[in-house]
Order: structure tokens, then C-alpha cells, then sequence
């Protein structure tokens, strides 16, 4: 709670205002994270129940599951959880520069994740699986679904936060730029990954061609430009010179968000062995 | 109230730079209706707890006297099936959400920061943000009595498929049952949100020398619960985004024809249901322990012990879900197990009945009207264990399960248990929170009335169960024998109805007119009662420094070495500048509203509109970290040789 | 409560450097073992055998994460504690939850393996 | 501070006065209370009597603890209470914090409390959940299924050709002395099965394939109720069971299985001639009770004389009746066997409606009267029933019943006049 100057030397595993030393946001996040450990055990037991007792028409997964596809996007969330770490870490030591590029890091993979994510959806879609067509696209939609919000959330998060490291000094009036900067990173964010997406299915459908790929710029012509226009404009934003009102004394904040991500990222690990791997025996 | 603490005439000065854009501007107003809107005192949001808890609670009594009515003869016509289902529904909900569980909120609000030292919560917006939630959800619950569809009508544990649309919603556009997932969704969060709060605060906020096993045992009660809470809610939240996906998106949970397994829907539920039992229990159970050493002039008999037992209780009560399922077919193992398991609870709750009996044991009991309820709560609460006992046995409660023998005990555990200890509580702080105290003579009035009105209520229940009475019936026939004791148990409920009315005028009446008592009317033990009556805003003048478990109790009896720690204390807490006080917010009650704008919406089936709401919630929680958590000092005039100093 | 321990604060700068290479070491494994798991679905063994492999591996990556990644070894035991309850009762549940329902009264009368069921306990019967 | 010491005893007085008053209603309310036609006390099976034991354990041991615990608590509260201003200013008492033996001893008597109930209790699950080894063979078995809201009855070893099992609704017959196994099943919510003196509740669940077993020690007439909240019409959702003795077991079967009875029909003269009802019908309300004294004086034997044809029953408006059925739509839903369409599984079976002793899932007896009020005016006995509302067929389809939706409105779709009444009621009744 206490306000004073960052003194140098900031111990980042004891804050003695409090009885236990331990600070007050980390201590939160833990508890929370034990709540979460119950949220995801049950809704996974939800999935694993009903995959214990399957219905005659329940579609084969092993089927459906793209291997490489979830082997890729567990590459991509293990990553994304290491730039997090490392972010902790760098803003332990207060070199903004690196928390922002670290986070802006994580930031890309968690969507890349998620553009996984909306890719496999789509394909299930077309394959015919819905939520409502049997238990099974019931139970990997709404598991699967919900740990995806997580990590959409994560990615809000994450995006505030990075923005939140641009907060000036002085007490000039920032909101508004802050709330600019993340409409066009929401833009930007949506953008990329439905090209991405759409690039992914075309490769898919023809082969890694370039005809594939034009095939998609062409689709994507508008937002290919509100991306590029987006990009141009977050570069900008991102060259403040000023003296920015972030350093070490915001690393516990930087480390419930990384405590939050992380635990995402063990959540995709539980799923990755159970919903996916166990299938395919 | 706060201007007229005696303490509290202070300098108050902002703690940030002078440029902050309008938005951030913080509300300062101590007293009206932006004080109470923006404030972050956990005293002023648990009185807000306290009186919205009470309010559903004469709602909840009331839809109860409505289903006493209703019953107290055979074929009656009062109110319809459906009115009917729609009471018992709201009816528990209402008295278990909206009335039991804000009350225990209320104290672990007001009293529990005040019991271990400290001058707030850990995350006091946040504390705010909850209370608004909650009340998001009770008016999301209560909606229904005012539009077309009606109120929920599934029953408190809305047992799938009845929840199904196609049950629920067989000819008419019926949002009862959305709106009853929804109320309680919120109602969780809020939950959820406020036992974070809770356990960080216990376990980081605590005064200097506030080891754990000094703790007061509500603060230990305080602390299971917010554990129980965090831990069993995320099952029901579940069970209800799995109804609500049903329910909306047309999937499959509880679709017995896709594959769907309505058991499951019981297993989460009483997954989250049972901790919810002990949930509203512990925290009475705390306030017993309060009160009885306080009047008996003793410390708590055994109090490792009683801590122990609370929180095996408390872990145990995860193991014995499936006791409320003896009649699903389980197969007998699983039987078995679940009714051992329930068996073994009644051990750690005897070693607490035992310690209050050893407290009173070789002490001078003074029969105040707070007391009084406690040894209610301490004989009614054992009566309604024994039955619960008597249901552990699964092949006994094959015969009880939903019948009025169920409805008997719980409604000991739950009146004779919670309400008895929250009602206790009510008279035992008074005096601290309003600075009066209630009339003995009203006071006990009311508690004879309430306590003869329960047991002829809810006892002869137990006899309608044996003889074959099923709960959740709107029209019995009168050749079953059974007309006697409902009736009865209806004369039971007026005579109830009375005691609560009079134990509420007796409050309203002391609250303008009663008598004015100053620091620690009843010679108590814990930290609390050294606070003038109403506590200053910033509750301590000085953090107290803990030496004993009663620490209170040894501040009076130490009192030269206590004034002396005292003194010098003060001059280096002034040293460092004062008193430092979470600034006011409106962000909190903001994000409620989103989040009321969009469950509404929600509810209706406009899903797209409902990301309105969800706008401004996240808006709201965005300035809401933009602006920070702010903060000004507390200079106490006491001490004016360091005056207000520039920061 | 707790007194500030020097040792805390003299052993800061070198195992935060230290630490870098840790958790990418840490991720490398990590990523290892998930390719292993991959690996493991798909080798003709036992099928118990692959559910152990899978099982005790997932159990590895999930303490390297909370332990490493989300530093709970240099975290106060109490963080440890605090988790540790919420997994524990999770997934103390979540077995309880799983041999509830595989239990044989449990199976659902929509259930693929009924009529397999049904058979064997009229074969048993005769 | 203290109270005045006057109104204090007063109070006190009070209290021990409507104490005393209090007693003899419960002690004899105790008798009373606990007898009647649901009672779990007055138990009539070796299932019920089994759980009942279980049941007298408990109360036993937490009996004897409530007086041994209460006894000490009433003691230390009457012992230590401050009874005057000295003993409110006296000194503080020794602060003392607890004794571990004590604690540990109380432990270990609760667990031992908690063994004498547990064992019996073990016992008792196992032999509840199935038949004995010993009775399997001579088991009979049925299957119950719950609609919304009454209960259909299956024979499944009784097979009528071309028809499949025997099939009725709302009264099951069962042989005394013999054990009964009955498979749960529902088709739409949990409901529950509960006859309080044959055996405890076990419920019907969606998707789930539960049983339960009971027997009856001697022929009876028994009462039984949804146990579990089904929806609006739970509360009224009752049903009943008979048993016999192997003899009158055996010939009711065959009557059962037999196709409806088929009264004469006279000539077309006779059918013209209009014909005033063998009854008067007043309509007692909603809620009205529908039983009567004399029917629960030997229930059994009121039973019995149901099962055979009323001695001036008149062909006329029988013939009347049987063609109403059809032309009212009746045979849409409910299957007369032999006589009138096949019916529908999700409505009761009337083949021998006659014959049972109440109807309405149980709730009325079946007289004239009642049958009247129900045919007329199903809605005010039974609000939201389905035969009223309709019967959903999943999909949004509705299988339409005296109301059918129309623009999402509920616009009336049969409608049975009261007097036309009367030859449904005697056709019905003819039934036997
Ligand atoms: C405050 C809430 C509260 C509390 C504390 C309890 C406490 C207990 N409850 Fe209760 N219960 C409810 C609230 C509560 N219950 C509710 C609301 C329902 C119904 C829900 C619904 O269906 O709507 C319910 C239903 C319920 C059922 C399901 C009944 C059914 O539907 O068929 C069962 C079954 O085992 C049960 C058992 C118990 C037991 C064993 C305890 C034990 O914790 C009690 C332990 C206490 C004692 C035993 C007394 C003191 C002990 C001694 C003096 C020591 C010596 C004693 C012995 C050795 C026996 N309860
Ligand atoms: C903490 C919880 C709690 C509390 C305090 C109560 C309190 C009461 N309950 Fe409740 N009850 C439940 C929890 C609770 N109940 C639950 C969980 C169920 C199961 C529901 C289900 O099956 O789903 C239930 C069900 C239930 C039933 C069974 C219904 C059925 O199965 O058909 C009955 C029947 O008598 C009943 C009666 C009462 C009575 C008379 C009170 C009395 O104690 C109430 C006393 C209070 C008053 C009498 C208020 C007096 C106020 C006024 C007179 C003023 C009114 C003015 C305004 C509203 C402005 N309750
Ligand atoms: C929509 C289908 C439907 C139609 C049409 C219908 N019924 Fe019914 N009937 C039912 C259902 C369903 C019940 C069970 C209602 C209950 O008890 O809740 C029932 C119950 C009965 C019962 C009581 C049966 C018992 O064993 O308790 C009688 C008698 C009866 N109907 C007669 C009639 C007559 C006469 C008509 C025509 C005028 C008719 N029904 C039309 C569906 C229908
Ligand atoms: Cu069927 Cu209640
Ligand atoms: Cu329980």
C-alpha cells in the first residue's frame, strides 16, 4: 500500500507493509487461482464424464483432432508463457523496454493461440460439429470455449497493461490517448488474425501456394489496409520518449498478470494430455 | 455518524499532484448519498450488507408466511400450485443469497478488520465493487415478480431437466428460470470477489503481534467461510454456465435424449451446496463464540480446538456432497462412503458444542438479551445437527428425503443455527456500531417470542415427515393426518412472525431512541470493543500492538503498559505521516451497473446488446485501475505539534 | 510479523540473471516433454502404460509451471499452501466425480456400452 | 442494566406454563401424528421396516446424547447464571483456556456414538438396494414410469399378444409376500417413487436406469407420492398400491389382460331417447378434496367392490359415452384396448379405468362425480395437467389437449359439457 519513492533496492518476494510479507495482489491471485483450480476441475470431469459414457452417435474426435494444429498452438501458449516469465522478470529490474517488448511478445502468441483456436473452430463448424449437434461438440465447445476466453481476457489484460507502461510521469491527462491506443490495438488484434485465419484456411484448402495467399489478400484487401494503417499508428504511439510513471514498484502487477497467465497456460497443459492426447490412444 | 465520533474531527488532506482530469477526481463526501454510493469504508459497506440482508429477510419471511398460509389446511385455495412454487423458490433463495449470507457479510464486513487491527480491507474498492454486485443480483432475482413470466419457480436447487426449456418454458416466453441462472452467476461473483478480500485481509492486514492463533475465532470463522466460498462456488458457476448453454445456445448438458445426464446437474450443485450449508453456519458459529465467553467472563474453552474443528468442518464438507443424493440410486458403495463421511462431520461440530458448554462451565453467565440467543443458537443448532445425523444414515433418509422431516432440520440448523447466531450478533454489537443499547426487557421479549414461535413452527414438522408429508406440495389431503401439526406449525410461524417484528421495532426504536452506552458496554475481550462507539472512520487512533489471544481483554488489564506502547506508537505512526486512507471511488458501483445493464439484456435473449453492458463494466474497471487506488492522510487534532504535513 | 531476512536482499541481483537462462531452460524441457507426450500416444504399448507415461508427465510440466514459471520456490510456503488447497480439494473432486460415474449404476440408459453391459450381466446371470 | 427481576420471572412463568400446555400435544399428538395412510412408523414391509430400524438407531443414540449433552448445558447455565446484583459485580472467574483429556475423551465417545449407528446403517444399504439372493427368483418386476405428473405401470412378464406388456396407470397391483422389483424410469423430469410403508423413495431420472425393491407382509391398500419436484402440478401427483393374496392376484391379472369390457350396445330406438344422468353434478372448486370417509374405512375392500360392474349401470349412455370418446378426440391419447384406437404412450391407459379405485394420478377417488369434475374441468383439479395443456412431443410439437396454442396463445380445443358428462362418466365407468 505504501506510496514512497521506490527505494533502490526493492525486494520483489517480501512487501513488509504487510503481516506476511507476502504482497497484498500476489496473495489474491493465489486464492483465486485455487477458486480456479475448481472451475477447471469440474468443467473438465463435465467433459471426461461424458466422454466416459458416449452416446451411439457420438462422432470419433480422433477423426476430427488435428495433431499438428493443437501441437502447434501448445508450442505457441508454452512460449507465450515464457515471454511472460521473462517480462516478470525484466520489470523486477525496471527496464520498461524490455517488459514491452516481452509483453507485446506474449501478446502476439496468446492471439496466434487464439487464431488456432478460431481455425480448428471453423473446421469443426464445417465438419459439422456444433455444440448443439452432439455431446460431444457440447462439452470440447464449452471447455475449450471457456479456457479461450481466459485467454482473450489474458490478452486484454496483457494489452492494458502494456499500454499501461506508457502512463506519463506527470499527471498529464492520458486516459484518452490510453483508451485510443487500445481501440486500435482491438482493431489491429481483430484484423490480423482474421487474416490470418482466412490465409490459414486458404493454405489449407490449395496448398502452400502463392496463388493461395494472394487468393486470401484479396478477400482481406480492407483489412489488410485497417491493419497496416493500425501498425502504422501503434508505432507511433509506442515512441514516447517522456519519463513514464512505470518502473519497479509496478512489478507485482506485471507479476499477478504473468501468475494469471501462466495458470492458463497449465489449464492448456491439463487439456492438451486429456481432451486431445487420451483420444488419440 | 462519523462527525459525531469523537475522534474524528480531522485534518484531511489528497495524497497526488494537483492535475487529474475530472474523471479521476475523487468523491470526498463523508456523509448523503454519494458517501454511501462512492465509499470504500468497509463499516459503511457492511452496514449496507447489514440492512439490504435484513430487508430480503422480511421478504423472504414474508413469501414464508405466504406458504404457511397456504398450508394450514388441507386444500386450500390462498394462492395457486404455481404461486406456490414460485414462494418456496424465492423463498430460500432469497433467505440463503440475499439474507443469511449479505448478513454474515455484514459482520465479516464491519466487525473482522476491527477484530484484527486494522484500518481497512486489503482491496477496498474492491469491497465496495462486491456489495454493488450483490445487489445487482438480488434485483436480477426479484425482477421476475414484476414482469409477465413470474419468478423463478425450479426450487432452490433447480434440479435439471425441470430447468430445461422445454419444462420451463413449455408455452410462454418464460425467463423465470434465466433469470434465477443469472441472479445467482452474479451473486457468486460477488461472493467470490468478497472472500478474496476477506482471506487476504486476515492473513496480511493483521495489527502487529495479530499472530494466527491469536486470532479472534470469528475472524477464524470469517476466514473458513471465504475459503468455502472460494472453493465451492466455481461448482455451481459451472453447473449454470452449463444450464445457461442449454438454455441459450441450444447444447446438450442436460438433454436426456442427446445423451445428457440430469444427475450431474445434482452432483455440481451439491458439490457447491453442501459448503454452502456450512458456508452460512460458520459464521454463526463464530459470533456463539464470541459472545458466550464475553458473558461468561471466561476465555473460550479450547480454542485450538475450536479452530481445528472449524476448519475440519470446513474440509470435510467437501466430501459429503452426495448425502443430499441418497435416493438417486447411487449403487452402495457410493452410498456407503457419502453417508460415513457425512457421520464423521458430527465430530467436529460436537468438539465445538463441547468447548461452548466447557466456556460457560465455572464462569459468572450474565444473561444479557445476546446471550440468551447464543445458548438458543447452542441448543437449537444441536437439535438440528442430530437430525441431520438422523438423515446421514442414507437408509433412514430414504424415507426422509424430501419430506417435511428434511424441511425440519434444516430449518433448525438454518433459524436455530444462523439466524439465532446472526440475530445475536445484531444485539451484541449494537452498542458498538450505533453507540446504543437495545432494551433488555424488549430485547428478551423478542428472543422468547422467536425462540417459542421456531420451535412450535418447525418441530411438529418433524412428525408431519414421518408421516409421509412431502416437502414442495402447494395442497395436501385431510385424510392423511397431517392437518393438526401444519396447522400448528402455521400458528408457530404467526407467533414467529410476531418476535421478528418485535425484535425489529425494538432495534429501529433503540437506534433513535435508545440507551446511549460508551466504550465497551460488556466488559468484552477482543480489540474491537476498545474503539469508541461508532468507530472513527479510521478506526484506530493508534494500531494496536497484540499481546494475548482476548487482546482486549489483556489491554485491560495491562492498561499502564498498553498507554505507554500506546504514546509512542502514536508519535511514529505521525512521524510517517499520519494515518493513510483509501480514497473514495465511483467505479466500483459503475461496473455493477454494466454488469446489471448487461445481465438484463442477457436474460432477454439480446445477446448482442448485453456486450453494452459488459462495454461499461470494462470501462468502468479500466478507470477504475487507471485512476488507482489513490489515498489521503488522517491528521487526529490530538496531535497537532506535526499538523498537516505537505507530502 | 515476519522480521526482513538479509539474506533476501543480498541474494537478489545474481540469481535474477540466473534466472533468465533458468526459465528458458525450463521452457526447452517443457517443450521436450510435450513433444514425449506426443511421442508416447502413439507407441505400441500397454495402454495403461501410455495413460501412467501421460499422466506422470503432465504432472512434471505442471510443477515445473507453478514452481518455476510462476515462482512459487521462491515464493513464502504459505502461496504454496494456498494453491495447493484449491488442487487438492479440485481434484479430490474430480475423482470422486469420475468413479461416481463409472460406477456401474451410473451408466446412462443412452449410454454406447449399455447393451455390452446388459449382455455381460445376463452371461454372469445364467 | 439488570433486568427487573419481576418481569423475569414472570417471562419465566409464562414459559414453563405454555411448556405444560404443550405437552400433551405433542406426547399425544406423538400417536396421533404418526399414523396415518403415509406413515413411515406404521411401516407394512421388510424394506420400510428395515429403514425404519435404521431409523430408531439413530434416534436412540442421538437421543441419548441430546439428554446426556442438554443435561450438562441446562446444569452449567443454571449453575453459573448470575442470579442477583452481586453475583453481575462479582469478580472475574479463573481465566482458564481448557483441558485436552476432557476433549479427547468426548472425541472418541462420539466417534464410538457414531459406530453403533453406523453399522446398522451399512447393513441396511446393502439389503435395500437389491432383492435378496434368496426371493430373486420368485421377484416379480415392473416398471414405473413417470410422466408429468402421474405414474405409469408396466408388467413386463405379463405380455399381451400384439400389444405388448400390460400396462396401467396411477394404481399398481402387486402380490403380497411376494418381492416386488421395479425399474424407474421417467420420460421427462425426476420424479419420485415413495410409498412411505412399502419401502423408502428412490427416484425416477432421466437417462438413468434406477430400481428399487419392496414387498408387501399382508394384502393392503397403500399410498403412495411423488417424491421428487417435478413442476407445477407436483404436489398432486400421487398414485397408489395394492396388494393381494396370490389368488385374487392371479384373477385380477387376468381381468387386466383381458381387452376392455364391452357393454351391449342397444338399439339405435333406445340411443335416440335422451336420458338424464343416474347423478346430480355440483362442482366443488378448485383444490377440492376428493375422497371420502367411507372409501378409507377399509380402503381394500372399497377397492374390491370396484373391480366389478355397478348392478344398474345404463347401456344407453354407456353407448353414448363410447362414442363421445371418439368424437371428442379422447382416443388421440388414451388407448382403450380392444375397443377405441391404439392411444398414445405419454396418457394414461383407460382399458380398464373402471376398475381402479381413484384417478387423476391418485388425487380423486373414482366416482361419477369426480370423474365429472375431471373430464369437465381437468384444469381446476389439475392446473397446468397436460391433458389440459396439451403433451409436449418434443421439438416444440404439441400433442393438442383441451387447449391447444394458437398464435401463442392458448385457445380451447376440446371441451366436454356437463351434460355430456355423464355418458363419459358411465362409459368410463363401465371400464371395470
Ligand atoms: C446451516 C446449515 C446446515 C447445517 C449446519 C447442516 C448440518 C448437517 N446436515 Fe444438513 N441440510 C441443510 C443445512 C444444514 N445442515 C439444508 C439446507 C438441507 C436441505 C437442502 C435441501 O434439500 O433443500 C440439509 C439436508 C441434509 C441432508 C439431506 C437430507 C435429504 O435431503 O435427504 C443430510 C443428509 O445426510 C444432512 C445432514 C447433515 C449433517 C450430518 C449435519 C452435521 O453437520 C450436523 C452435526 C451436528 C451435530 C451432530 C450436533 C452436535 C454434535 C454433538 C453434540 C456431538 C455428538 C453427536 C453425535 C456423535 C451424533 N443435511
Ligand atoms: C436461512 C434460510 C431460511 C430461513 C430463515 C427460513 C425461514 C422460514 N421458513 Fe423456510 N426454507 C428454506 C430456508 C429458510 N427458511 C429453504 C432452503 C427451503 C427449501 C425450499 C425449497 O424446497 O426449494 C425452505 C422451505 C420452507 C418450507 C417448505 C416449503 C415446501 O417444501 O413446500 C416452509 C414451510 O413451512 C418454510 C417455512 C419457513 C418459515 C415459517 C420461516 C420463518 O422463520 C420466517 C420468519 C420470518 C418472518 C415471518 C418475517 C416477518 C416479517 C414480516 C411479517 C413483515 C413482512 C413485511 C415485508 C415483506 C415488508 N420454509
Ligand atoms: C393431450 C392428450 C389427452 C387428451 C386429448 C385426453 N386426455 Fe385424458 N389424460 C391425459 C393425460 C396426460 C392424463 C394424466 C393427467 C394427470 O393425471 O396429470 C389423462 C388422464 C385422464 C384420466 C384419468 C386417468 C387415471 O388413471 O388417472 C381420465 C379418466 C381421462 N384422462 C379421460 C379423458 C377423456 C374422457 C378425454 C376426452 C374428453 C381425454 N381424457 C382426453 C391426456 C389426454
Ligand atoms: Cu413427479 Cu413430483
Ligand atoms: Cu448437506
Amino acid at each position: 500500500m505504501s506510496t514512497h519513492a521506490a527505494s533502490d533496492a526493492i525486494d520483489h518476494h517480501t512487501d513488509h507493509t504487510t503481516t506476511t510479507g507476502i504482497p497484498n495482489k500476489k496473495l489474491f491471485m493465489w486464492a483465486f487461482l485455487a477458486s480456479d483450480c475448481m472451475f477447471f476441475g469440474t468443467l473438465i470431469s463435465t467433459h471426461l464424464i461424458y466422454r466416459l459414457h458416449q452416446t451411439p452417435n457420438s462422432p470419433d474426435p480422433k477423426k476430427l483432432f488435428s495433431m499438428d494444429l493443437t501441437l502447434f498452438a501448445t508450442f505457441v501458449l508454452l512460449i507465450s508463457s515464457l515471454f511472460v516469465a521473462l517480462a516478470v522478470n525484466a520489470s523486477q529490474k525496471g527496464s520498461v523496454k524490455s517488459v514491452r517488448s516481452l509483453l507485446l511478445g506474449t501478446i502476439v502468441f496468446g492471439l496466434t493461440f487464439l487464431s488456432c483456436q478460431v481455425f480448428e473452430y471453423g473446421n469443426f463448424l464445417a465438419e459439422g460439429l456444433t455444440p448443439s449437434s452432439s455431446m460431444f461438440g457440447t462439452t470440447f465447445f464449452t471447455l475449450t470455449g471457456t479456457h479461450g476466453c481466459h485467454v482473450a481476457i489474458g490478452v486484454l489484460w496483457l494489452t492494458l497493461m502494456y499500454i499501461r507502461t506508457f502512463k506519463p510521469a506527470d499527471e498529464r491527462p492520458w486516459v484518452l490517448r490510453s483508451l485510443g491506443h487500445l481501440v486500435v490495438f482491438a482493431a489491429v488484434a481483430v484484423a490480423s488474425v482474421t487474416i490470418v485465419v482466412s490465409a490459414a484456411h486458404a493454405v489449407e484448402e490449395h496448398g502452400f501456394t502463392a496463388g493461395a495467399l494472394a487468393h486470401a489478400g484479396q478477400h482481406n484487401l480492407v483489412l489488410i489496409a485497417v491493419a497496416l494503417v493500425g501498425y502504422a499508428i501503434l508505432y507511433c504511439l509506442g515512441r514516447t520518449r517522456k519519463a513514464v510513471d512505470f518502473s519497479q514498484a509496478n512489478a507485482i502487477d506485471i507479476e499477478s498478470l504473468g501468475l494469471y497467465w501462466h495458470f492458463i497456460d497449465i489449464v492448456w497443459i491439463v487439456i492438451f494430455t486429456v481432451v486431445y492426447l487420451l483420444e488419440f490412444l | 455518524m462519523e462527525a459525531s465520533s469523537p475522534a474524528a474531527h480531522a485534518g484531511t488532506e489528497t495524497h497526488s499532484a494537483p492535475k487529474r482530469s475530472w474523471l479521476f477526481t475523487r468523491p470526498t463526501a463523508k456523509t448523503g448519498l454519494v458517501s454511501w454510493l462512492t465509499t470504500v469504508d468497509h463499516k459503511k459497506i457492511g452496514l449496507l450488507y447489514g440492512i439490504s440482508a435484513l430487508f430480503f429477510f422480511l421478504v423472504g419471511g414474508f413469501e414464508a408466511l405466504l406458504i404457511r398460509i397456504q398450508l394450514a389446511v388441507p386444500n386450500n385455495t390462498f394462492i395457486s400450485h404455481q404461486t406456490y412454487n414460485e414462494m418456496f423458490t424465492m423463498h430460500a433463495t432469497t433467505m440463503i443469497f440475499l439474507a443469511v449470507m449479505p448478513l454474515s457479510a455484514a459482520f465479516f464486513n464491519y466487525i473482522m478488520p476491527l477484530q484484527i487491527g486494522a484500518r481497512d480491507v486489503a482491496f477496498p474498492r474492491l469491497n465496495g465493487f462486491a456489495f454493488w454486485v450483490f445487489l445487482v443480483g438480488a434485483i436480477i432475482l426479484n425482477i421476475g415478480w414484476f414482469v409477465k413470466s413470474g419468478a423463478p419457480d425450479a426450487g432452490w436447487f433447480g434440479y435439471a431437466p425441470l430447468t430445461n426449456k422445454a419444462y420451463s418454458d413449455q408455452f410462454s416466453g418464460d425467463m423465470s428460470t434465466d433469470l434465477w441462472i443469472m441472479g445467482l452467476q452474479i451473486l457468486g461473483v460477488s461472493s467470490v470477489i468478497g472472500s478474496l478480500n476477506f482471506i487476504v485481509t486476515i492473513i496480511n492486514m493483521r495489527a502487529p503481534g495479530m499472530t494466527m492463533m491469536r486470532l479472534p475465532v470469528f475472524t477464524w470463522m470469517t476466514l473458513f467461510t471465504a475459503f468455502l466460498i472460494i472453493l465451492s462456488f466455481p461448482a455451481i458457476t459451472i453447473a449454470l454456465v452449463e444450464l445457461m448453454m442449454d438454455r441459450s445456445f441450444n447444447t446438450n448438458f442436460f438433454e436426456a435424449a442427446a445423451g445428457g445426464l440430469p444427475i450431474l446437474w445434482q452432483h455440481l450443485f451439491w458439490i457447491f451446496g453442501h459448503p454452502e450449508v456450512y458456508i452460512l453456519i460458520l459464521p454463526a458459529m463464530g459470533i456463539i463464540s464470541e459472545i458466550l465467553p464475553t458473558f461468561s467472563r471466561k476465555p473460550l474453552f479450547g480454542y485450538p480446538i475450536i479452530v481445528f474443528s472449524g476448519a475440519t468442518i470446513g474440509f470435510l464438507g467437501f466430501g459429503v456432497w452426495s448425502h443430499h443424493m441418497f435416493t438417486t440410486g447411487m449403487g452402495s458403495v457410493a452410498t456407503a462412503a457419502f453417508s460415513l463421511m457425512t457421520m464423521a462431520i458430527a465430530v467436529p461440530t460436537g468438539v465445538k458444542i463441547f468447548n461452548w458448554i466447557g466456556t460457560l462451565w465455572g464462569g459468572h453467565l450474565q444473561m444479557r438479551t445476546p446471550m440468551m440467543f447464543a445458548l438458543g443458537f447452542v441448543w437449537m443448532f444441536m437439535f438440528g445437527g442430530f437430525s441431520g445425523i438422523m438423515h446421514s444414515a442414507a437408509p433412514a433418509d430414504a424415507q426422509q428425503q424430501d419430506s417435511y422431516f428434511v424441511v425440519a432440520h434444516f430449518h433448525y440448523v438454518l433459524i436455530g443455527g444462523s439466524v439465532f447466531g446472526l440475530l445475536a450478533g445484531i444485539h451484541y454489537w449494537f452498542p458498538l456500531i450505533f453507540g446504543r443499547k437495545v432494551s433488555e426487557f424488549w430485547g428478551k421479549l423478542s428472543f422468547w417470542l422467536i425462540f417459542i414461535g421456531f420451535n412450535v413452527t418447525f418441530f411438529p414438522m418433524h412428525f408431519l415427515g414421518l408421516n409421509g408429508m412431502p416437502r414442495r406440495t402447494a395442497v395436501y389431503d385431510g385424510n392423511m393426518g397431517w392437518n393438526d401439526a401444519n396447522l400448528v406449525a402455521t400458528i408457530g410461524a404467526f407467533i414467529l412472525a410476531i418476535g421478528i417484528v418485535v425484535y425489529f421495532a425494538v432495534m429501529i426504536r433503540t437506534y433513535f431512541k435508545g440507551e446511549m452506552v460508551s466504550i465497551d458496554p460488556w466488559d468484552a475481550r477482543t480489540l474491537e470493543w476498545s474503539l469508541p462507539t461508532p468507530p472513527p472512520e479510521h478506526n484506530y487512533d493508534v494500531l494496536p500492538t497484540v499481546h494475548a489471544r482476548d487482546a482486549y481483554w489483556y489491554e485491560k488489564t495491562h492498561k499502564a503498559e498498553i498507554a505507554k506502547e500506546h504514546a509512542e506508537h502514536a508519535k511514529t505512526e505521525s512521524a510517517h505521516g499520519g494515518i493513510h486512507m483509501p480514497s473514495q471511488s465511483w467505479f466500483p458501483l459503475l461496473a455493477a451497473v454494466g454488469l446489471l445493464i448487461g445481465a438484463i439484456l442477457f436474460v432477454n435473449h439480446l445477446f448482442l446488446w448485453a456486450i453494452i453492458g459488459g462495454g461499461i463494466f470494462v470501462l468502468a474497471v479500466y478507470f477504475w485501475a487507471a485512476e488507482g487506488p489513490g489515498g489521503y492522510h488522517v491528521h487526529l487534532d490530538g496531535d497537532d505539534s506535526h499538523g498537516h504535513d505537505k507530502h | 510479523m515476519s522480521a526482513p531476512s538479509p539474506a533476501l536482499s543480498s541474494g537478489h541481483d545474481a540469481p535474477q540473471e540466473s534466472k533468465f537462462h533458468l526459465l528458458v531452460q525450463m521452457a526447452m524441457i517443457l517443450a521436450v516433454m510435450t513433444g514425449m507426450e506426443v511421442v508416447l500416444v502413439y507407441l505400441p504399448l500397454a495402454k495403461w502404460i501410455i495413460i501412467t507415461g501421460l499422466m506422470t508427465l503432465l504432472v512434471i510440466k505442471f510443477i515445473i509451471g507453478i514452481f518455476l514459471f510462476m515462482h512459487l520456490k521462491w515464493d513464502k510456503l504459505f502461496c504454496t499452501v494456498l494453491f495447493l488447497i484449491g488442487l487438492i480439494l479440485a481434484g479430490g473432486t474430480s475423482a470422486a466425480l469420475l468413479a461416481l460415474f463409472n460406477d456401474h449404476d451410473s451408466v446412462p440408459l443412452t449410454s454406447k456400452d449399455l447393451s455390452a453391459i446388459t449382455a455381460v450381466q445376463t452371461v454372469k446371470a445364467v | 442494566m439488570s433486568l427487573p427481576f419481576t418481569s423475569r420471572s414472570i417471562l419465566r412463568r409464562v414459559a414453563s406454563c405454555a411448556a405444560v400446555a404443550a405437552m400433551p400435544l405433542f406426547l399425544g399428538g406423538w400417536l396421533n401424528w404418526l399414523t396415518g395412510p403415509q406413515s413411515t412408523i406404521d411401516v407394512a414391509g421388510p424394506v420400510a421396516k428395515s429403514q425404519l430400524d435404521v431409523f430408531y438407531v439413530t434416534v436412540w443414540v442421538t437421543g441419548i446424547i441430546f439428554v446426556l449433552v442438554g443435561g450438562v448445558l441446562t446444569y452449567a447455565t443454571l449453575k453459573y447464571k448470575a442470579r442477583n446484583a452481586a453475583d453481575e459485580h462479582a469478580p472475574t472467574p479463573p481465566q482458564s483456556h481448557g483441558n485436552p483429556l476432557v476433549e479427547l475423551g468426548l472425541i472418541a465417545a462420539s466417534v464410538l456414538a457414531l459406530v453403533f449407528i453406523a453399522i446398522p446403517t451399512l447393513k441396511a444399504i446393502w439389503y435395500n438396494y437389491d432383492v435378496p439372493a434368496a426371493e430373486k427368483q420368485n421377484a416379480l418386476e415392473i416398471t414405473a414410469t413417470g410422466y408429468q405428473w402421474w405414474f405409469k405401470f408396466e408388467y413386463p412378464s405379463e405380455q399381451i399378444d400384439g400389444v405388448g406388456p400390460l400396462t396401467t396407470a396411477n394404481e399398481l397391483v402387486i402380490p403380497a409376500g411376494r418381492a416386488v422389483s421395479i425399474n424407474l424410469r421417467t420420460t421427462d423430469v425426476i420424479h419420485s417413487f415413495w410409498v412411505p410403508k412399502l419401502a423408502g423413495k428412490v427416484d425416477m431420472i432421466p437417462n438413468r436406469g434406477n430400481h428399487l425393491w419392496l414387498k408387501a407382509d399382508t394384502p393392503g391398500y397403500f399410498w403412495g407420492q411423488c417424491a421428487e419436484y417435478c413442476g407445477e402440478d407436483h404436489a398432486v401427483m400421487r398414485f397408489r398400491v395394492i396388494a393381494l393374496n396370490a389368488a385374487d392376484y392371479a384373477t385380477w391379472l387376468a381381468n387386466q389382460k383381458a381387452p376392455a369390457r364391452s357393454v351391449a350396445a342397444p338399439d339405435a330406438a333406445a340411443l335416440a331417447q335422451p336420458i338424464s344422468a343416474p347423478y346430480t353434478f355440483k362442482n366443488p372448486g378448485p383444490n377440492a378434496p376428493g375422497w371420502s370417509a367411507a372409501f378409507d374405512a377399509d380402503p381394500l375392500a372399497s377397492w374390491v367392490k370396484q373391480q366389478h360392474p355397478d348392478a344398474n349401470e345404463n347401456p344407453v349412455l354407456i353407448a353414448k359415452g363410447r362414442e363421445l370418446f371418439t368424437a371428442k378426440t379422447c382416443v388421440t391419447c388414451h388407448a382403450i384396448r380392444g375397443s377405441e384406437g391404439g392411444g398414445a404412450p405419454f396418457a394414461p391407459d383407460l382399458t380398464h379405468i373402471g376398475s381402479r379405485s381413484t384417478i387423476a394420478a391418485g388425487l380423486l377417488e373414482n366416482t361419477p362425480q369426480n370423474l365429472h369434475r375431471w373430464i369437465t374441468r381437468p384444469h381446476e383439479v389439475k392446473p397446468g395437467n397436460k391433458m389440459y395443456m396439451g403433451v409436449p412431443m418434443g421439438g416444440g410439437s404439441v400433442m393438442n389437449g383441451y387447449m391447444k396454442a394458437e398464435e401463442g396463445r392458448l385457445v380451447p380445443n376440446i371441451s366436454v359439457s356437463d351434460d355430456e358428462a355423464p355418458a363419459l362418466v358411465a362409459y368410463l365407468l363401465s371400464l371395470k
